[in-house]
């Protein structure tokens, strides 16, 4: 029996019909044809499925599609604004924090719940969030890398932003 | 194709009533960590979900009489984000925070972890040191259980058919008392435990002698284990690493653990003990550090 | 004269060497060079004109293209094994 | 850190952004299970529960009655096939032993061996039919450790002989195979010594651990067309063990590569390909098929447990005299374990006078292994590497000065007999000394630094590429290398070196088995040594070509034309002179095009050397071993995108770690394997690694215009004796079992029972 959802999905609205037993990420993939959240183990144990569930981070597989109805969903194709790269996506580039690329989405929309948060999180911290997600290719040495860089850069543009603004008040 | 219902009850007596109806194929969906990857590996059959994430009090954090009352579905990351949680129940976050990755604590309930029942749970020592009461409703009504008789074998539970965890209570922290939870796991994140301990103490006003203390270890039995006479060595004792020990050595000697992948039986006997000493002396320091 | 070195295992056909010196201006003509040296030893590593399963011919550090390839008097030629779940030299 | 110096180059060297990465970090690119075809199924294995039962009948009809069922196909829809060597990508292998194991037919050999499939119109449907197939299993005792195995009482999986190169045995056995390797005189060598080690070693299986399960699509047409959509390291090597495991021509067999999250070797044999093939025939629809995380587990390549014996002297003054080694390497359920290799790379980094190494591979109740960066050389350095540390502890060396006084070096013998060209071992060693962090001190009582090196040979292979200009100056590189780790750049940047172009100029991309020539898989540390050839054979094509038309249009004769810079110059009158750019432009312009090819089969492969320093903390009352600093050195030949060759050395030392501390197989007596997921399996999180400094050595390959090593493999090779070196420094025990779990190091060193 398939159950009427009505979502919103990377701030666009969503209707779907889901069947109770579909999770989130089968929705996502199979359904709505957003294939950027991966299947890596189905059981909550690697992250390649995280999305941002009402602004917190969750395992797309370990959440019932039904589940979703009014909340907020954000995928990692909802990352970037337009063609502009969000700058965590920037820095994975620049620092070469991918190699197979399978987990990329998860660390990348992982890591933009922790800088959302905290955009000033250190090294411990961001091991220590992104341990949920596991990347077989990098040792994780250029990921962590490339969140800190971001971090800095949001720092930079939010200050920035806010000086503009001081400035613009005279 | 089975078919599989999702339901969504705003009260807790909808709920129940639903429960009542469906039976054994009915499951509670609070984070659904653990319900939703059980069902999907055919661990358990279930016909209906019941989630219960929209009825307001498994959702209520609330301060009464100086005590916690956590609803059952109240997700672990709002547990261990409340600062005065985080102030007054120091070992509650020492769980919170390490059960999954954040993933898992965005979701997963500390109610949703005792009604799992698995001996190795990371929040039921913790719950049962400090002392927590189950909130349980039926159809005849609430009923209230403390935490350490909840669990009574692994993956099941006290509740009777119709029965749910509505929430958890929390005595008020004592003066001079202090509580810590830790586990042992193979890896830094992401493991189940091979051994976990919890421990809370309430020194006399000098902080040099126990009044009172409580002990529990998970891991190492089918059910997480309040061990009474770990509590009893600590009681009246000055505060000393041969009290400790005295404590730590009653908690291995109650464990009955098996061999399998996480750990052998030798190897938690072992770590009982030695975490059962870290837990104890961490809640004394932070009984310490709250004296009055 | 092309260098063939001998696989343990097979020294004993050769008196114990680990290295014969052949003529032969192929591949296929030091085998038949080899055979006359140490009776027996084409057999154990040729199968008719291809180089038996589990066997790998290299000359000068090169896998052998073919038997008919040509050799040069100071060529090298060495037997080993294949590598199963690995990979060649 | 970059260490020597080298030829300058514009392009090699600098760090461009990798031209897939767009398409990756948004999600975009399509990997094996985002394949969707118009009316497609999914479908689902089903899998033997027993480590080693007869089949005596299947029974699908309920199966096929349920609704949305489409096709069922077991082991007998499998043609027969020959006994033949087949294209195995890194293996070499018998087609009926793959057959077998991509579908079991009479017996299944391992707990999660495939013995039925179903197709239907959704997953959660194709998994309730599989429930209903009913097997008939007459249950086998199994075996499942390697030297249990080689017990002449030993269950027989198969009824085979031991094979050597002087032939077969008398009586079966579980022994497929036996290698040998002996130079000197072992005896003469003992004589010398005035120090000797002989310690044993058990390693247990490990799996790769790629995060993306396998996943194929297949349609078969009533043309007899057959295209696979498959998250391969080799499109080509699947066509051809696809073409002879459904006994079709390979001409009937397009294979498209999808992108591939990960392989590290296990991603080269067939698994669900011809299922998925046979399925789409019987159903008449595309059929989508995907492994669960348990099932790769199970039911694919992980690589070999083992077992090995080194022992090894020297003289006082820390000369090496002799070594003798017995290898046993469990192959899984078909003979193939990558035991030869062990055999070849432990010794490899070292001049050993005299030397008598036995290898057997040997068949047990357990997956079939597949390939896992630089098989077989892991497992043979742990043992070997310690044993080299104990020998340089009793003459009381430095064990990196131990190492570099024993050193292979340019002569030296190298595996297989012939002397070692230009290597980097001993450049790596003194680049490990020289470091800052071996010069660091270590103090607390718990606390050790150890050391170790580690070879792999590097694969050469086939590969195959094509080159056209674009009018506006750029040029498509099309190739066939399936790119794991950021090898579209690596392949663009070369050839963007050869024609003095950017990188950005070069749009590289991997395309399907009917679009481009042959190449072999991508393993072996061999696409950027190879395919970098290929590209490089092309690129000197296209110049070729180039200053052929730029002759034409300058109306000069093509002997009085270089190319140089990235343009085409008159030698004597440096102001006739085409930039690449304009060169495109004015071709087009004229109604013409240019069209390059290169084809190598790889020679010159050039070994690779690594070693690597680590510090430990064990924990001692709870066994626990934390990493605390890590620093790799490796002769890389020349990096051509160095972030990448970074990447490649710490993603093998993390894996390293992995398989160093608490990675494994863990069965039970029947064969189950009980921690078959991400949750049990426990690989290294980013909360469990330091930082991993790589220090880039740089001796370039003479046999590779860019000196080129392959770089991938070889940083897996030293981790595990390095940590348990540093394990034995912190704590005084010798590790001679892996994983050095924190069970292990409280029942090895603090006297747990």
């Amino acid at each position: 029996m398939k159950v009427h959802v009505e979502t919103t999905i990377n701030s666009e609205p969503v209707e779907l019909l889901a069947e109770p037993r579909q999770s989130l990420l089968e929705v996502l993939r199979d359904e709505l044809g957003l294939t950027g959240a991966k299947e890596g183990c189905n059981n909550g144990n690697c992250g390649a499925c995280n999305v941002i569930l009402d602004g917190r981070l969750v395992n797309s597989c370990c959440v019932l599609a039904v589940e979703v109805s009014g909340k907020q969903v954000v995928t990692i194709e909802g990352v970037a604004e337009g063609e502009t790269l969000h700058p965590l996506q920037q820095k994975f580039l620049e620092e070469a924090a991918l190699q197979c690329g399978i987990c990329t989405p998860g660390f990348i929309v992982a890591a933009k719940a922790l800088l959302d948060r905290e955009p000033e999180a250190d090294e411990a911290r961001v091991r220590y969030w992104l341990a949920g997600n596991l990347c077989r290719c990098t040792g994780y040495d250029k990921i962590v890398r490339a969140v800190l860089g971001a971090g800095a850069e949001m720092r930079n543009r939010a200050s920035n932003t806010s000086n503009r603004g001081r400035t613009n008040g005279y | 194709m089975r078919a599989v219902t999702y339901l969504a009850p705003r009260s807790i007596e909808e709920a129940v009533s639903v429960l009542a109806e469906h039976g054994t194929m009915a499951s509670v969906l609070a984070g659904g960590t653990d319900v939703i990857i059980q069902a999907r590996e055919g661990r358990k059959l279930v016909d209906v979900f019941v989630d219960v994430k929209n009825i307001a009090e498994t959702r209520a954090l609330a301060w009464e009489e100086g005590g916690l009352l956590i609803g059952a579905a109240v997700p672990c990351a709002e547990i261990y984000e409340d600062s005065e949680i985080a102030s007054r129940y120091p070992a509650l976050i020492d769980s919170a925070a390490l059960i999954g990755g954040i993933q898992i604590q965005s979701r997963a309930s500390l109610g949703g972890n005792l009604c799992n029942a698995s001996p190795a749970g990371d929040s039921i020592p913790t719950l049962i040191v400090l002392g927590a009461i189950a909130v349980i409703a039926g159809a005849s009504g609430r009923r209230e259980l403390p935490v350490e008789d909840f669990c009574v074998a692994p993956g099941r539970n006290a509740l009777q058919p119709g029965e749910m965890l509505v929430a958890l209570r929390l005595p008020a922290p004592r003066t001079n008392s202090g509580a810590a939870f830790e586990r042992f796991i193979p890896r830094n994140e992401m493991d189940i435990a091979v051994c976990n301990c919890a421990a809370s103490v309430v020194l006399s006003a000098d902080g040099q002698r126990f009044e009172s203390g409580r002990l529990a270890v998970g891991a190492v039995a089918p059910t997480p284990l309040l061990v009474a006479d770990a509590s009893a060595a600590l009681e009246g004792q000055s505060v000393s690493d041969q009290t400790t020990k005295a404590a730590a050595d009653r908690v291995a000697a109650a464990a009955r653990p098996i061999t399998d992948m996480r750990g052998s039986i030798a190897q938690r006997k072992h770590l009982a003990a030695v975490l059962a000493t870290r837990v104890i002396n961490k809640a004394v320091e932070r009984a310490r550090g709250r004296r009055a | 004269m092309a260098t063939v070195w001998i696989p343990s295992l097979l020294r004993d056909l050769c008196g114990g060497d680990d290295r014969v010196t052949v003529a032969g201006e192929t591949v296929a003509e030091a085998f038949e060079r080899l055979d006359e040296a140490c009776p027996g030893i084409r057999g154990r590593v040729l199968d008719g004109g291809r180089v038996k399963p589990g066997i790998t011919v290299f000359v000068d550090g090169e896998e052998m293209e073919s038997l008919r390839q040509s050799l040069r008097p100071e060529s090298e030629i060495q037997i080993l094994p294949a590598m199963g779940g690995g990979q060649a030299l | 850190m970059v260490i020597e110096e080298r030829k300058t180059y514009r392009v090699i060297g600098t760090r461009p952004i990798r031209h897939d990465g767009i398409d990756k970090v948004t999600g975009r690119a399509q990997y094996g299970a985002d394949i969707r075809l118009s009316g497609m199924l999914h479908a689902r294995t089903l899998r033997s529960p027993h480590a080693h039962a007869l089949i005596k009948s299947i029974d699908a009809s309920k199966a096929l009655a349920l609704p949305g069922v489409k096709a069922v196909v077991t082991g007998a829809d499998f043609p027969e096939v020959a006994d033949s060597i087949e294209d195995m990508g890194e293996a070499e292998g018998s087609l009926r032993d793959l057959s077998a194991n991509v579908m079991a037919r009479d017996k299944a050999l391992y707990r999660g061996h495939a013995v039925a499939a179903v197709a239907a119109t959704s997953v959660h449907v194709a998994l309730e039919a599989l429930a209903l197939i009913e097997v008939d299993y007459e249950v086998l005792p199994a075996v499942l450790d390697v030297r249990d195995a080689m017990r002449s009482d030993a269950p027989l999986l198969h009824e085979r002989k031991t094979a050597s190169i002087a032939g077969e045995s008398e009586k079966p056995s579980n022994v497929a195979k036996h290698d040998q390797f002996a130079w000197g005189d072992l005896e003469d060598g003992f004589g010398q010594a005035e120090v000797v080690v002989e310690r044993e070693f058990t390693t247990e299986m490990v799996h790769q651990g790629y995060i993306e399960p396998h996943a194929s699509t297949a349609t078969w047409n009533s043309d007899g067309q057959i295209t696979i959509w498959t998250s391969t390291q080799g499109a080509f090597t699947i066509r051809s063990q696809a073409s002879g495991i459904l006994a079709q021509p390979i001409s009937r067999v397009k294979v498209i590569p999808t992108e591939i999250g990960g392989g590290f070797g296990g991603k080269t044999l067939v698994y669900m390909e011809p299922v998925a093939a046979i399925l789409a025939r019987k159903s008449g629809r595309p059929v989508k098929m995907q492994m669960d995380r348990t099932e790769v587990f199970e039911g694919t390549g992980p690589t070999s447990g083992s077992y090995i014996r080194i022992k090894a002297g020297a003289t006082k003054d820390g000369k090496l005299t002799a070594v003798q080694s017995y290898l046993a390497y469990e192959a899984g359920a078909y003979p193939g374990s990558p035991v030869t290799a062990g055999a070849m790379t432990h010794v490899a980094p070292y001049d050993i006078p005299n030397c008598l190494i036995d290898a057997y591979d040997v068949v047990v109740n357990k997956p079939k292994v597949a390939a896992y960066r630089a098989p077989g050389a892991p497992a043979a350095a742990f043992a070997m590497e310690q044993v080299i540390d104990e020998l340089a502890e009793k003459v009381g060396s430095d064990p990196l000065q131990f190492r570099l006084l024993n050193s292979s070096k340019e002569g030296t013998r190298g595996p297989g007999g012939r002397p070692f060209k230009a290597i980097g071992h001993e450049q790596c060693l003194r680049a490990a000394f020289e470091s800052e962090h071996y010069k660091s001190p270590l103090e607390g009582p718990t606390r050790g630094r150890g050391v170790a090196s580690g070879f792999w040979f590097n694969a050469g292979m086939r590969s195959s590429v094509t080159v056209s200009i674009n009018p506006d100056g750029t040029v498509n590189l099309i190739e066939g290398s399936t790119d794991i780790g950021g090898t579209r750049t690596s392949l663009a940047m070369q050839l963007a070196e050869t024609l003095g172009i950017t990188a950005e100029d070069v749009k590289p991309t991997v395309v399907d088995t009917d679009s481009v020539g042959y190449n072999d898989v991508t393993g072996g540390s061999r696409v950027t040594f190879a395919s970098g050839m290929a590209v490089y054979e092309a690129g000197m094509d296209m110049r070729r070509q180039l200053i052929a038309r730029a002759a034409e249009l300058m109306g000069a004769e093509a002997e009085e034309l270089e190319y140089r810079d990235g343009a085409v110059v008159h030698k004597t009158d440096e102001s006739k002179r085409y930039s690449f750019k304009q060169l495109c432009e004015r071709i087009f312009e004229r109604g013409a095009t240019v069209v390059a090819t290169g084809s190598v089969v790889g020679r010159g492969v050039g070994g690779a050397f690594a070693t690597h320093v680590v510090d430990v903390e064990v924990d001692p009352e709870t066994g626990k071993v934390d990493i605390l600093r890590y620093t790799a050195t490796q002769d890389v030949g020349t990096a051509i995108h160095p972030a990448y060759v970074e990447g490649q050395i710490q993603g093998g030392v993390v894996q390293g770690i992995g398989w160093a501390l608490n990675e494994e197989y863990y069965y039970n007596e029947p064969g189950q394997m009980l921690n078959a997921s991400f949750l049990d399996y426990r690989m290294p999180t980013s909360l469990d690694v330091p930082m991993i400094d790589a220090v880039i050595v740089e001796v370039p390959n003479p046999g590779h215009p860019y000196g080129v090593r392959g770089v991938g493999e070889v940083p897996i090779v030293p981790p595990l004796a390095a940590i348990a070196n540093a394990v034995y420094r912190a704590t005084g025990v010798r590790q001679q079992k892996l994983p050095m779990s924190p069970r292990r190091i409280l029942e090895t060193t603090f006297g747990l029972e």
